[in-house]
């Protein structure tokens, strides 16, 4: 099939990219002289990482836990509360605000807090990529589960079936589409949560040794922590689009319909 | 199944604005009785469709099935809606299934079926195919399949021939008065074509224009089956000619002129 | 074997290397303690696990538990680990400032926030500096650090044991003008536990702080025993930075007041100075006396 | 406006999946001709549209339009699609303006005749509603009504009639002859009705089913207005049994059977 | 009209429900004897917050324009980036790639650099306000754009219009409720990031003060500084609100269909 070579073929020009970005930062740090504690050149960036990968490693290691299970709480909870809002108008008045509220609340000012009423374990850490994360999630998935077409949804009254069965069989995978854009940027979020929460609050991880790299000015380990969680950060991203691939291959962005609108290339 | 309408009324209201689509409708449908209803457009033929099937309620009046009064869609119909209302992401095939996954049955129990239908409404090569793959008649035949495998006790169908070119639409109508008169299940038959209702039904009930009322409910007393020699018989042409007759009363054609320049 | 958590004040680093040899010649398991030590995110952090009981000890410096105690936090300092303050306000040594007057006209970069900031007034006003001629860029960590390097200021907030030593290893001599030195002494790092846990459990605190000043004494005997003991823990700890750290540190464990007094005990007037100035320059409200902050107790029972 | 199809041919493909819907297909419709197309289901006529009008490419052959090639739509056209496809967000008042603005024409200069032309397809009173407060028949009616407001050379028309009741598409039928009478615009109109496509058009294209071809072009000569009486003259009959005929050729009608048990 | 008066009912709700949490709050913290370092009542928190008004609306005028500039850039750059990968194969195959990488870069750990980069005024505080924000709006705007129906679309092109007036007249309408579910997202992040900005560099602001605050173990100014930027986020957010239900009255999710769903109260 010519999925497989598509997906190849895509990636082949995303490897370009960024090699051509990597390119030019590498040769403008050359050309325009920057301090390596300003900008460090790519090459050296790599260089450090390598040479220090068992660190890098175990702080990934221990970064990776609480990202993935605050993103898998954010997913869960975030389309709970979602349904909840969506189909019980006293949620939606007394609720939704609560959680909008919630998700307004710049988390890092009170992520302190959470170390000291939780401890330095895994659990704050899991809550703050939870609430940095989830709340994509609930907007998306409200809009998604509430805009599902009446036609659709008369016919599938008309079954005599009740609301759970309407919802798993009609909004939900009518609301999937929307449902992953919310899943996709908060996966985007997941990753800047869990470095947050350890800069806040914790004794390991990426963002634990990156505040000590930043401290001696070591910036070229520094830019090597960032890059390992934002590859992270990617996987977990590119993982998502992946499940969406294969959750919702009727969606209408993915019809390769034959002409695309007139005037593009 | 059996159906009373008392005096049911209703208005749709948005904002001050109120649409009053139907009026003081009386009607009683019996068990195992076809009832075709024909009516100019937006006399509120598909707003009694949803009020029977309990997917809307009634504004005044009260409609009841078997006796007891509707309050919420009951699942043992099959409805046709006016639109073919595909699901996007289920093949035809699973569009069909749809029905029985909503009522909780055992897919598998049905996928035969399933395919049966597709046959009979000749869309057995598609049915693994979108509904976006399918042409306009197509998309048709598939909701008329869909409304029959889950073998309701009673039909409702809105213009289900609607998208039908004239040879397709007659070989249905021929099927569906098989299926009738094999199964005796109740039928309310929404269509635009004189002929047809009288063709397939025991009554046919003749609405006026918004807000709709029943202005008569004329019985078609044609031995069955009426096939397609049915069209030849006087009753038949009695009973057009009456039905266009009121039509007619209503407007007058007019050799109208285009629109302006 | 009591299970004993300490909190560091930071990230591990050349100062803080004492206590893990401590724990690898096992100066406190001979105490009785089985001890864990956990990194830190600020003294301020350290003082609420530990008022919390979330952490058994920590490690804070004293502007930090006259601000804790303050506002209800049940924690006392036990013992003196750095009696001077290690603030400093440093210069690029090529910017031409040789005194602390110099910085008149000049920029200095600072955290926010910073209790270095707070107390810059203090420093200005005992050296006849006026600090309306001194121009503050506010950059968090690194980027104070680059501002200097990059000369978008000439001088920044520093520690003595921190950014004076990171800077000149980056190419950036630094001059640098050290609070205590120029008569701004505020306490600096001490072990502080709760409350509760004097009174339930005295010889606990007794033992640690014996073991501590047991540590601490070795190391500086034997610093590269002590950096390596470190290492031994945090893998990428660099050695010759570490070093430098740890000799700064141990040049601040003791202050012109405390000079005379054994390892481990404060000088009552270093708390004194420190809660006057917080009161006059960090709005501290406060009527408790210094002695209510800190107590010599146990440092005087382990005393060699 | 006048049209050539060359060996046009059309198939779908998704995957390794492919329909094939129209083969080598060659007509020419002259400027200001009224050619009609009939053609069972899924025989490729809503394909031949979007070709035609430049939606879709065809996959062997050559269109031309007035000569030239079709690449893209050209906006000379009126197009009623098989669906209403009204903008949700529009009134159905702006629905009909929608055309005016896509087309960069000035919208005050056409509110009166928008209003005019849905008078004349009796939705007067809805200019202001939304599109889901109409019913079928009135959805298609609106869509109409936009085909025409920007005074199309040609106009396109799928199965327009389709959702109306047997009077009002009288009503309409008769009004389109008019418009074409007073303007000889180039009209291609695809329809299911026999009897639609003989009272309208000089030629009917008749489909073979599937791939679509074409099996019969037959020029229609009668003399205009046809108007009511149409259907009484004998070359309308001729005609009819004639288009008739060829379908039944195709597919015996079977008094069929319903669906299994 | 209804409408106003079920606003004002819906405001009650929310107002109940605020202050139930506040009321909880407040005997928790009484009842538990919780020290107010670590967990300030809210009557504290309000009577320090209007006692030292002041300062805080200083602050507050400093932080909020940033937020509101990086937010409004945040929303133009967004729909522009959107537009390019929605419509253009070779960037969705390029660009957006890096989009999404530098969404997943932490930007708290890159923020001291933009200081070094762009100085210390205004314009790294919009940059980071403006690079915390803009993905969500992105990410939804893409998928809006993309799953227009195709028959609306034909029915657009079928004018002969060029792709810029089916943008404007089919495209964004259509995607206006996707859209502003971005938008709602990103205005809840903007305070964060306008928070972040001043975390890292300032010497005005609501973020400036927070530090400072908690420096000092003042945790009920803490709160009160938190509350006032969770305020001015919820103002932005509710704007945003009242902008979507201007700009798309026609929307599903906003028809009052009779019945709801059935089996929903
Ligand atoms: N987008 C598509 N993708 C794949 N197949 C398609 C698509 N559109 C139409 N087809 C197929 O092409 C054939 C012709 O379809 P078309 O819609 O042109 O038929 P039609 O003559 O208009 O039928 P009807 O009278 O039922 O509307 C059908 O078999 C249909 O399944
Ligand atoms: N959801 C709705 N909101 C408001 N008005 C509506 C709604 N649905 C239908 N109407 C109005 O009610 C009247 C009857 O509509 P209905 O759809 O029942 O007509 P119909 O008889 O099925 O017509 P057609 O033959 O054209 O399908 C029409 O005037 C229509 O505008
Ligand atoms: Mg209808
Ligand atoms: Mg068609």
């Amino acid at each position: 099939m010519g999925a497989v070579r598509r997906i190849v073929l895509d990636h082949w020009k995303v490897v370009a990219t960024f090699a051509a970005i990597f390119a030019i930062w590498e040769f403008a740090v050359l050309a325009l002289g920057v301090k390596p504690y300003i900008l460090p050149k790519p090459s050296v960036v790599m260089t450090q990482m390598f040479a220090r990968m068992p660190t890098i490693l175990d702080g990934a290691l221990a970064t990776l836990q609480p990202m993935l299970i605050g993103y898998v709480l954010a997913v869960a909870v975030g389309v709970l509360l979602a349904l909840l809002v969506a189909f019980s108008q006293s949620f939606r008045e007394t609720l939704y605000p609560v959680i909008v509220f919630l998700q307004i609340v710049p988390k890092i000012a009170v992520a302190p807090l959470f170390l000291i009423w939780f401890g330095y374990g895994l659990l704050p850490k899991v809550l703050l990529v939870f609430l940095l994360s989830f709340f994509p999630i609930v907007v998306s998935a409200v809009s998604a589960f509430r805009s599902v077409d009446t036609d659709i949804i008369d016919l599938a009254r008309a079954t005599g079936a009740g609301p759970g069965r309407i919802f798993w069989k009609v909004q939900l995978p009518h609301a999937l589409p929307t449902l992953f854009t919310g899943f996709k940027v908060s996966a985007a979020l997941s990753a800047t949560g869990a470095l947050v929460a350890e800069f806040v609050a914790s004794d390991r991880g990426l963002g634990y040794l990156l505040v000590g790299y930043s401290n001696n000015l070591d910036t070229p380990m520094a830019f090597a922590t960032i890059l390992v969680i934002s590859i992270m950060g990617l996987a977990l991203y590119a993982a998502v689009e992946a499940v969406e691939r294969i959750a919702i291959p009727w969606h209408v962005s993915r019809r390769n319909t034959e002409p695309e609108l007139s005037g593009n290339p | 199944m059996s159906i009373s309408l008392r005096n049911v009324g209703k208005t749709y209201r948005r904002g001050g604005m109120a649409t009053h689509a139907l009026d003081r409708v009386d009607l009683d449908i019996a068990e195992g009785e076809f009832v075709a209803i024909v009516g100019p457009s937006g006399c509120g033929k598909s707003t009694l469709l949803r009020l029977l099937s309990g997917l809307l309620p009634a504004s005044t009046g009260e409609i009841l099935v078997n006796g007891a009064p509707v309050t919420k869609p009951s699942g043992e119909m099959g409805i046709v809606f006016q639109a073919p209302v595909l699901l996007d992401w289920r093949s035809v095939r699973d569009n069909l299934l749809f029905q029985v996954e909503m009522r909780g049955l055992k897919k598998a129990d049905y996928t035969a079926r399933a395919d049966d239908l597709l046959r009979r409404v000749g869309l057995a090569e598609f049915a693994d195919r979108y509904p976006y793959e399918l042409s306009g008649g197509m998309r048709q035949r598939c909701a008329i399949a869909r409304s029959l495998i889950h073998d309701p006790v009673m039909l409702i169908m809105d213009e289900p021939f609607g998208a039908l070119d004239a040879l397709t639409r007659e070989q249905m109508r021929l099927d569906l008065e098989a299926l009738w008169m094999a199964t005796r299940k109740t039928v309310l038959f929404i269509t635009h074509s004189i002929d047809e209702a009288v063709l397939l039904s025991d009554r046919v009930v003749v609405m006026s224009p918004r807000p709709g009322r029943i202005e008569r409910i004329i019985p078609v007393a044609m031995p069955r089956p009426r096939g397609l020699e049915g069209r030849k018989s006087p009753e038949f042409m009695r009973i057009s000619d009456e039905i266009t007759d009121i039509f007619l009363s209503r407007g007058v054609l007019t050799a109208g002129v285009g629109a302006g320049p | 074997q009591d299970k004993v958590t300490f909190r560091l004040n930071w990230i591990a680093y050349g100062f803080h290397t004492p206590f893990y040899l401590g724990v690898e010649r096992g100066y406190y398991k001979d105490e009785g303690i089985d001890l864990t030590i956990g990194e830190g995110q600020g003294s301020v952090r350290a003082v609420q696990t530990v008022g919390a009981k979330g952490d058994t000890f920590g490690l804070a410096d004293g502007g930090s538990v006259v601000a804790g105690v303050t506002k209800g936090a049940p924690v006392r300092a036990v013992m003196a680990v750095t009696n001077s303050s290690p603030y400093a306000l440093s210069a690029r040594a090529d910017s031409g400032i040789k005194t602390l007057k110099d910085f008149e006209g000049k920029t200095v970069a600072s955290a926010p926030g910073e209790a270095g900031l707070q107390l810059l007034p203090a420093l200005f006003a005992r050296n006849g500096v006026d600090a309306a001629k001194v121009k503050v860029l506010r950059v968090e960590g690194a980027g104070k650090m680059v501002a200097v390097a990059e000369k978008k200021a000439e001088g920044l907030m520093a520690g003595l044991d921190n950014q004076s030593i990171t800077l000149p290893r980056q190419g950036v001599p630094l001059v640098d003008f050290g609070y205590a030195a120029n008569g701004v002494n505020t306490v600096g790092l001490t072990i502080v536990a709760n409350e509760e846990t004097l009174k339930a459990n005295p010889d606990l605190v007794r033992r640690f702080v014996k073991a501590t000043v047991r540590s601490f004494q070795a190391a500086v005997k034997e610093p590269e025993a002590s950096i390596k003991a470190g290492q031994k823990v945090k893998a990428d700890m660099e050695a010759d930075l570490a070093m430098a750290q740890l000799k700064a540190g141990i040049g601040l464990m003791t202050s012109e007041a405390s000079k005379s007094l054994p390892m481990g005990q404060f000088a009552l007037k270093d708390w004194q100075d420190t809660v006057d100035l917080m009161k006059q320059y960090q709005d501290l409200q406060t009527d408790k006396a210094a002695d209510a902050f800190f107590t010599n107790e146990f440092a005087a029972k382990s005393g060699s």
